[in-house]
């Protein structure tokens, strides 16, 4: 545990495929209710960095903390797996693509880990079920099977499956890059609503404005080391690095 | 010994493949019968015992009986040395002797001849030994029926085989095959194999063998089942 | 064609035809446990067990089953496993096409994707969780058909049982081949037998096989 | 009774001889199988029924009825037609077509859970079917079976040995002609037995090279 | 043939799944040279019309032509598939999951299609490939597999791969969704480069700064019909209806 007690920590994440570095020591802490945005150029490593906090793509050096506990400890493999589901049933994850499950229609996408890590009835689970997909607007489409839906619809019943599980941290990788801009505007209320419920999030993002908009902190990836970050104004209006000066330049230029 | 086992149990359980007519084969009613459990019952009968007849695919045969599945194989096995080193024979209970076959129209008349041809035999017994030692161009197949199918279809010009099993099953199925004159050759003896080790298993068996063979049964158990004497 | 024959004949191909119809029922179900087990064993996390799985599938796949049968059937009284012929068939049928459906089994698993697997765990469900609810069920659509070519296999495979006095089937026909000398006649008979048999295994693997595909 | 090698060695050439002709059979038998598996899995998807009927009872007599018996129909069968194929070559086309048979129902289930996406996209760039289908579709459906693929490779290389009816002189068919000579069944058939096991091992062994390949192409 | 030939043409096209009535007489012309962006919610048709320019997804009714010949004719089997494929050929697609073929390299990936289809040699081939990826910034990832790509490196091997068979037409589905604002650019240059070399594009975007800054007209599609298309001037700064208005409200206001 660290002196000062932030929601998530990560210190000296390093990660290698084979002899590829993708990320190469990086440190990030986000305190409670906080919603961090991640950007970069592709493969700068960011979805890697959003994985290794599920410990899904195990990190070759650092640590990952969240709410006091590390995530990627090494324990022995019963305890660990006990420790690591319990983690990630506090995260919910939403990832680039997707992955929902062919062979559940949306409603069990959305039920199934409710109804077994939580043991909520059946009632309880349609109720849920109904609830989270109204707020992504897609209650309609509850029968259907994911091969019925279109990209955005998919997208949208990801997160609903992420948020079923009433998760303390939310990660989005490219959490609305399927979505029109009405949709991102919802979603964007969603996550406004569940941040001031103290609800936690890591944003992967290539939409400026949106990071813009959400986020209260936003950084810059780079080759899999964090060039920059700071708050949006700062980052988006004013960086202080050239190379963020040069990867947002579109951006800036639109905003002067 | 296990003799006194089997007088405890009253049963002796005899081997044979069940396909080898007309010692060995079943009847319309899927009964196995014929001239070697007829034996086999007579023997059984004479030592005090029931007989149970177990069949089995040849391939297996000697391996059941070490491994003690059953008690005998009456199952016209010919007796070789290799054989007996094995296990141990009763008998020669009956004789047989090898015969070559061929087409009335194959102009094949002499033993002098089947040099050259074609020459088909059941795999793995005497005869294919005995044709291989002789330089004959040997295809070998899995029994007396492939054999007889395979000189129909002219893919062989000849068959060797134990001349009983082969006359009877051509008479059995209205083959006009011929038989190669004045071809002289060791008789072959059946035997009865047990497991190694059971002297007094065997001198009972034998003693049995001698006495029908005595006393006309046998004579009317080969009368019955091949027309004719065949010790 | 001697019909005569076939029809004095084919009441003793029926019981056959149960012999062997009890046999690849009992040999399924032990296959499928072995296979379950083994494919179980050779994508554990454990080396060990890994090891145990692939020696299973390398040693029994490898070697042909008549010897395994002979080994079981002969060999086993001389380490005090005495097993009449039938019990034998099934045990050393089974544990020998399980091996070939521990094969099947693990390759339709490792046919799903991982993103699958790892959208599970995300959620925070266990190993075992996450491959009963969500790999499983998806693999079970992959290996249906795979497992019928097994079951298929098996079930002419059940011929082998005649080295060991068991008679089935095939052996019924041989029986009567050698007696009779009419093998077109018997092979038809048997042939016509183990058709029905496996053409209503077929049908139900079909049917499994399209219920599992509705999706 | 105890087991005694010393005979053995003697009669190694012919067992070696028998592997020799048991690994040929496996090999063009094996080749035949899984192109034949593959063809026949596509005229099984993809062909005008009236190509297709024709070839489910084709498929269903090699799947309803023994290798046995389809060796002996070819062997013993073909020639009072008129067609006298070698031992060798009805072996191979026996075990080669039944093995094809099986390949077949394999590679039509992994073709059917190909993504739809993988089509779609070969047709995009303008792949006509069979060209997406040879170049997209099947060698990812042959990617996700190769475990029960190896399964009948292996079957088959076991099989091989009922080529012996017709009178093909492989390794089982040695071994038995060795226990004829020397009546030590169970010496001999251990002795074919780790034959065919070192067979089995080479056959694993390009199984695992194999599926390591393609892990990273999932 | 219509009277005044257009490069694309699609008339009272409809299609329906099920009960669901996915487009519903969708009407559309294309001139060569033209880039169209296609803008609209989730779920409205917009990759289904698309599909249906190739005749991926057949229309249930209406018609198809591209630069003169009719797409979805109705022919014996045989020369439909002729015919099918020759127009393919001419038509380039980016879909909105990629597609890549996971058992190929990058390399085969873009090469496959040209080397089959135009019979190029070897060497050829390897040209191509290098010049295609290095247009996207692909080349360093040249054999590697898809599975070990980023989302934004998988969606520029799939325009790649597009490209590589020169067609005269390209269809986006969320072309540039995975792409970070650098790329954007960068593939954003390619295009007009593209169009500058006449070829044609229709491009479905959720990026509306994106399309207004490429796109020569615009549609807005809503629930199967368009509701609204002209220059992306107009569409963006001062749509006629109501509902296009609506949609756009945050882009309109932020540009305001
Ligand atoms: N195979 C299918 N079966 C049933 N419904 C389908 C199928 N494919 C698409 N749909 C439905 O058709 C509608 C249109 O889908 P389409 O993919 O064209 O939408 P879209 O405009 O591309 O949306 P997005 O922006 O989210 O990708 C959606 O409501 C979808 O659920
Ligand atoms: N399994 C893998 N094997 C090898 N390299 C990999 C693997 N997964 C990812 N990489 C490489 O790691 C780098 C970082 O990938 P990552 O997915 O984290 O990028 P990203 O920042 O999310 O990019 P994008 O914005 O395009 O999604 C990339 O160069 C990618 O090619
Ligand atoms: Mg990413
Ligand atoms: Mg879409």
């Amino acid at each position: 545990m660290t002196e000062e007690k932030h929601f998530v920590e990560i210190r000296h994440a390093k990660k290698s495929f084979g002899t590829l570095e993708v990320l190469k020591d990086i440190n990030l802490t986000v305190e409670r209710g906080q919603i961090v945005g991640i950007i970069g150029s592709s493969g700068s490593g960011k979805s890697t960095l959003l994985r290794a906090i599920n410990d899904l793509d195990p990190l070759s050096g650092g640590e990952v903390w969240l709410d006091g506990v590390q995530v990627n400890k090494s324990l022995p493999h019963r305890q660990y797996e006990k420790h690591i589901n319990a983690m990630r049933q506090q995260v919910g994850m939403v990832f680039q693509h997707f992955n929902l499950f062919p062979h559940l229609t949306v409603r069990d996408n959305v039920t199934m880990a409710p109804k077994l890590l939580k043991g909520i009835s059946n009632d309880e689970a349609e109720t849920l079920a109904r609830e989270q997909l109204e707020h992504v607007g897609m209650l309609e489409k509850i029968d259907a099977f994911p091969s019925q839906l279109s990209g955005g619809q998919k997208q949208r019943v990801a997160i609903a499956r992420a948020l079923a599980m009433k998760p303390k941290l939310m990660l989005f990788d490219e959490a609305t890059s399927a979505l029109d801009p009405e949709l991102v505007e919802e979603v964007n209320q969603v996550m406004k609503k569940l941040a001031e419920e103290h609800m936690t999030m890591i944003i992967v993002t290539h939409e400026m404005d949106f990071a813009a908009s959400v986020c209260d902190r936003v950084l810059f990836m780079e080759k899999g080391v964090v060039v920059e970050e700071g708050p949006p104004e700062v980052i988006f209006k004013n960086p202080e690095k050239q190379r963020t000066r040069e990867f947002l330049r579109k951006h800036i230029e639109g905003a002067a | 010994d296990e003799l006194a086992d089997l007088k405890e149990e009253g049963v002796i359980r005899i081997a044979m493949s069940g396909a080898y007519p007309p010692f060995n084969f079943v009847n319309d009613q899927n009964e196995v019968v014929g001239f070697d459990p007829a034996i086999g019952k007579e023997i059984a009968k004479r030592m005090g015992l029931e007989a149970e007849i177990v069949t089995t695919a040849w391939d297996g045969i000697i391996g059941g009986l070490l491994a003690n599945k059953y008690d005998a194989i009456v199952g016209s096995m010919s007796i070789t040395e290799e054989r007996d080193e094995v296990v141990d024979f009763v008998g020669p209970y009956y004789t047989t002797k090898r015969a070559i076959f061929t087409k009335p129209d194959s102009g094949i008349t002499s033993i002098d001849q089947v040099e050259g041809v074609q020459v088909g035999v059941t795999l793995g017994e005497t005869h294919e030994d005995w044709a291989r030692d002789r330089g004959y161009k040997v295809r070998t197949y899995k029994g007396l029926p492939e054999l007889l199918l395979e000189l129909e279809n002219g893919r062989v010009d000849v068959i060797v085989n134990d001349s009983i099993a082969a006359i009877l099953a051509m008479k059995e199925n209205g083959y006009e095959y011929t038989m190669i004159d004045d071809f002289e050759t060791e008789v072959i003896g059946a035997g009865i194999a047990i497991r190694e080790g059971n002297p007094e298993l065997g001198a009972a068996m034998q003693e049995a063998l001698d006495s029908m063979m005595e006393d006309g049964t046998y004579l009317e158990i080969a009368n019955e089942w091949v027309g004719g004497d065949i010790r | 064609m001697d019909v005569d024959l076939m029809m004095r004949v084919y009441p003793f191909f029926l019981k056959a035809a149960w012999v062997t119809i009890q046999l690849s029922i009992l040999t399924t179900i032990l296959g499928l446990a072995c296979g379950a087990l083994g494919a179980a064993a050779r994508l554990s996390r454990f080396a060990f067990l890994r090891f145990l799985g692939a020696a299973y599938v390398s040693v029994i796949r490898g070697t042909p089953a008549l010897i395994q049968l002979f080994i079981l059937y002969f060999g086993g009284p001389q380490i005090g496993i005495q097993l009449d012929a039938f019990e034998a068939g099934v045990i050393g049928l089974g544990v020998n096409i399980g091996a070939y459906m521990t094969e099947t089994i693990r390759g339709s698993i490792i046919a799903i994707d991982k993103g699958q697997r790892e959208a599970a765990r995300t959620l925070g469900l266990s190993k075992v969780q996450a491959f009963r609810k969500v790999t499983l069920p998806q693999a079970f659509r992959l290996m249906i058909r795979p497992l019928g070519v097994n079951i298929n296999a098996l079930i002419k495979g059940t011929a082998l049982v005649a080295a060991i006095s068991v008679v089935e089937l095939t052996y019924t026909a041989q029986r009567y081949i050698g007696s009779t000398y009419k093998p077109f006649e018997m092979f038809l008979l048997s042939g016509v037998l183990y058709m029905i048999i496996i053409y209503g295994t077929g049908r139900v693997i079909t049917w499994l096989d399209r219920k599992a595909r509705i999706v | 009774m105890g087991l005694d090698f010393t005979v053995v060695p003697g009669f190694m050439d012919i067992i070696l001889l028998g592997a020799l002709w048991t690994v040929a059979i496996t090999v063009a038998s094996a080749v035949l199988s899984f192109f034949g598996g593959i063809f026949f899995a596509v005229i099984a998807l993809y062909t005008h029924w009236t190509v297709r009927l024709p070839f489910k009872a084709f498929e269903w007599l090699f799947m309803g009825t023994p290798l046995l018996l389809q060796l002996f129909l070819i062997y013993f069968g073909l020639v009072q037609i008129g067609i006298d194929l070698p031992a060798f070559v009805a072996g191979v086309v026996g075990l080669g077509l039944h093995f094809a048979v099986y390949n077949s129902e394999l590679i039509q289930t992994a073709i059917i859970a190909v993504d739809k996406g993988q089509m779609e996209a070969a047709r995009t760039l303008g792949l006509s079917r069979g060209e997406a289908l040879r170049k997209v579709v099947i060698p990812q459906a042959v990617r996700d079976v190769i475990p029960p693929i190896g399964n009948n490779m292996i079957a088959l290389l076991k099989d091989s040995a009922l080529v012996s009816v017709i009178g093909v002189s492989e390794l089982t068919l040695s071994a038995q002609r060795v226990i004829g000579k020397t009546y030590r069944p169970f010496e001999f058939y251990l002795v074919a037995a780790a034959v065919y096991y070192v067979i089995n091992l080479c056959m694993e062994w390009v199984q695992r090279r194999i599926e390591r390949r393609i892990a990273l192409s999932r």
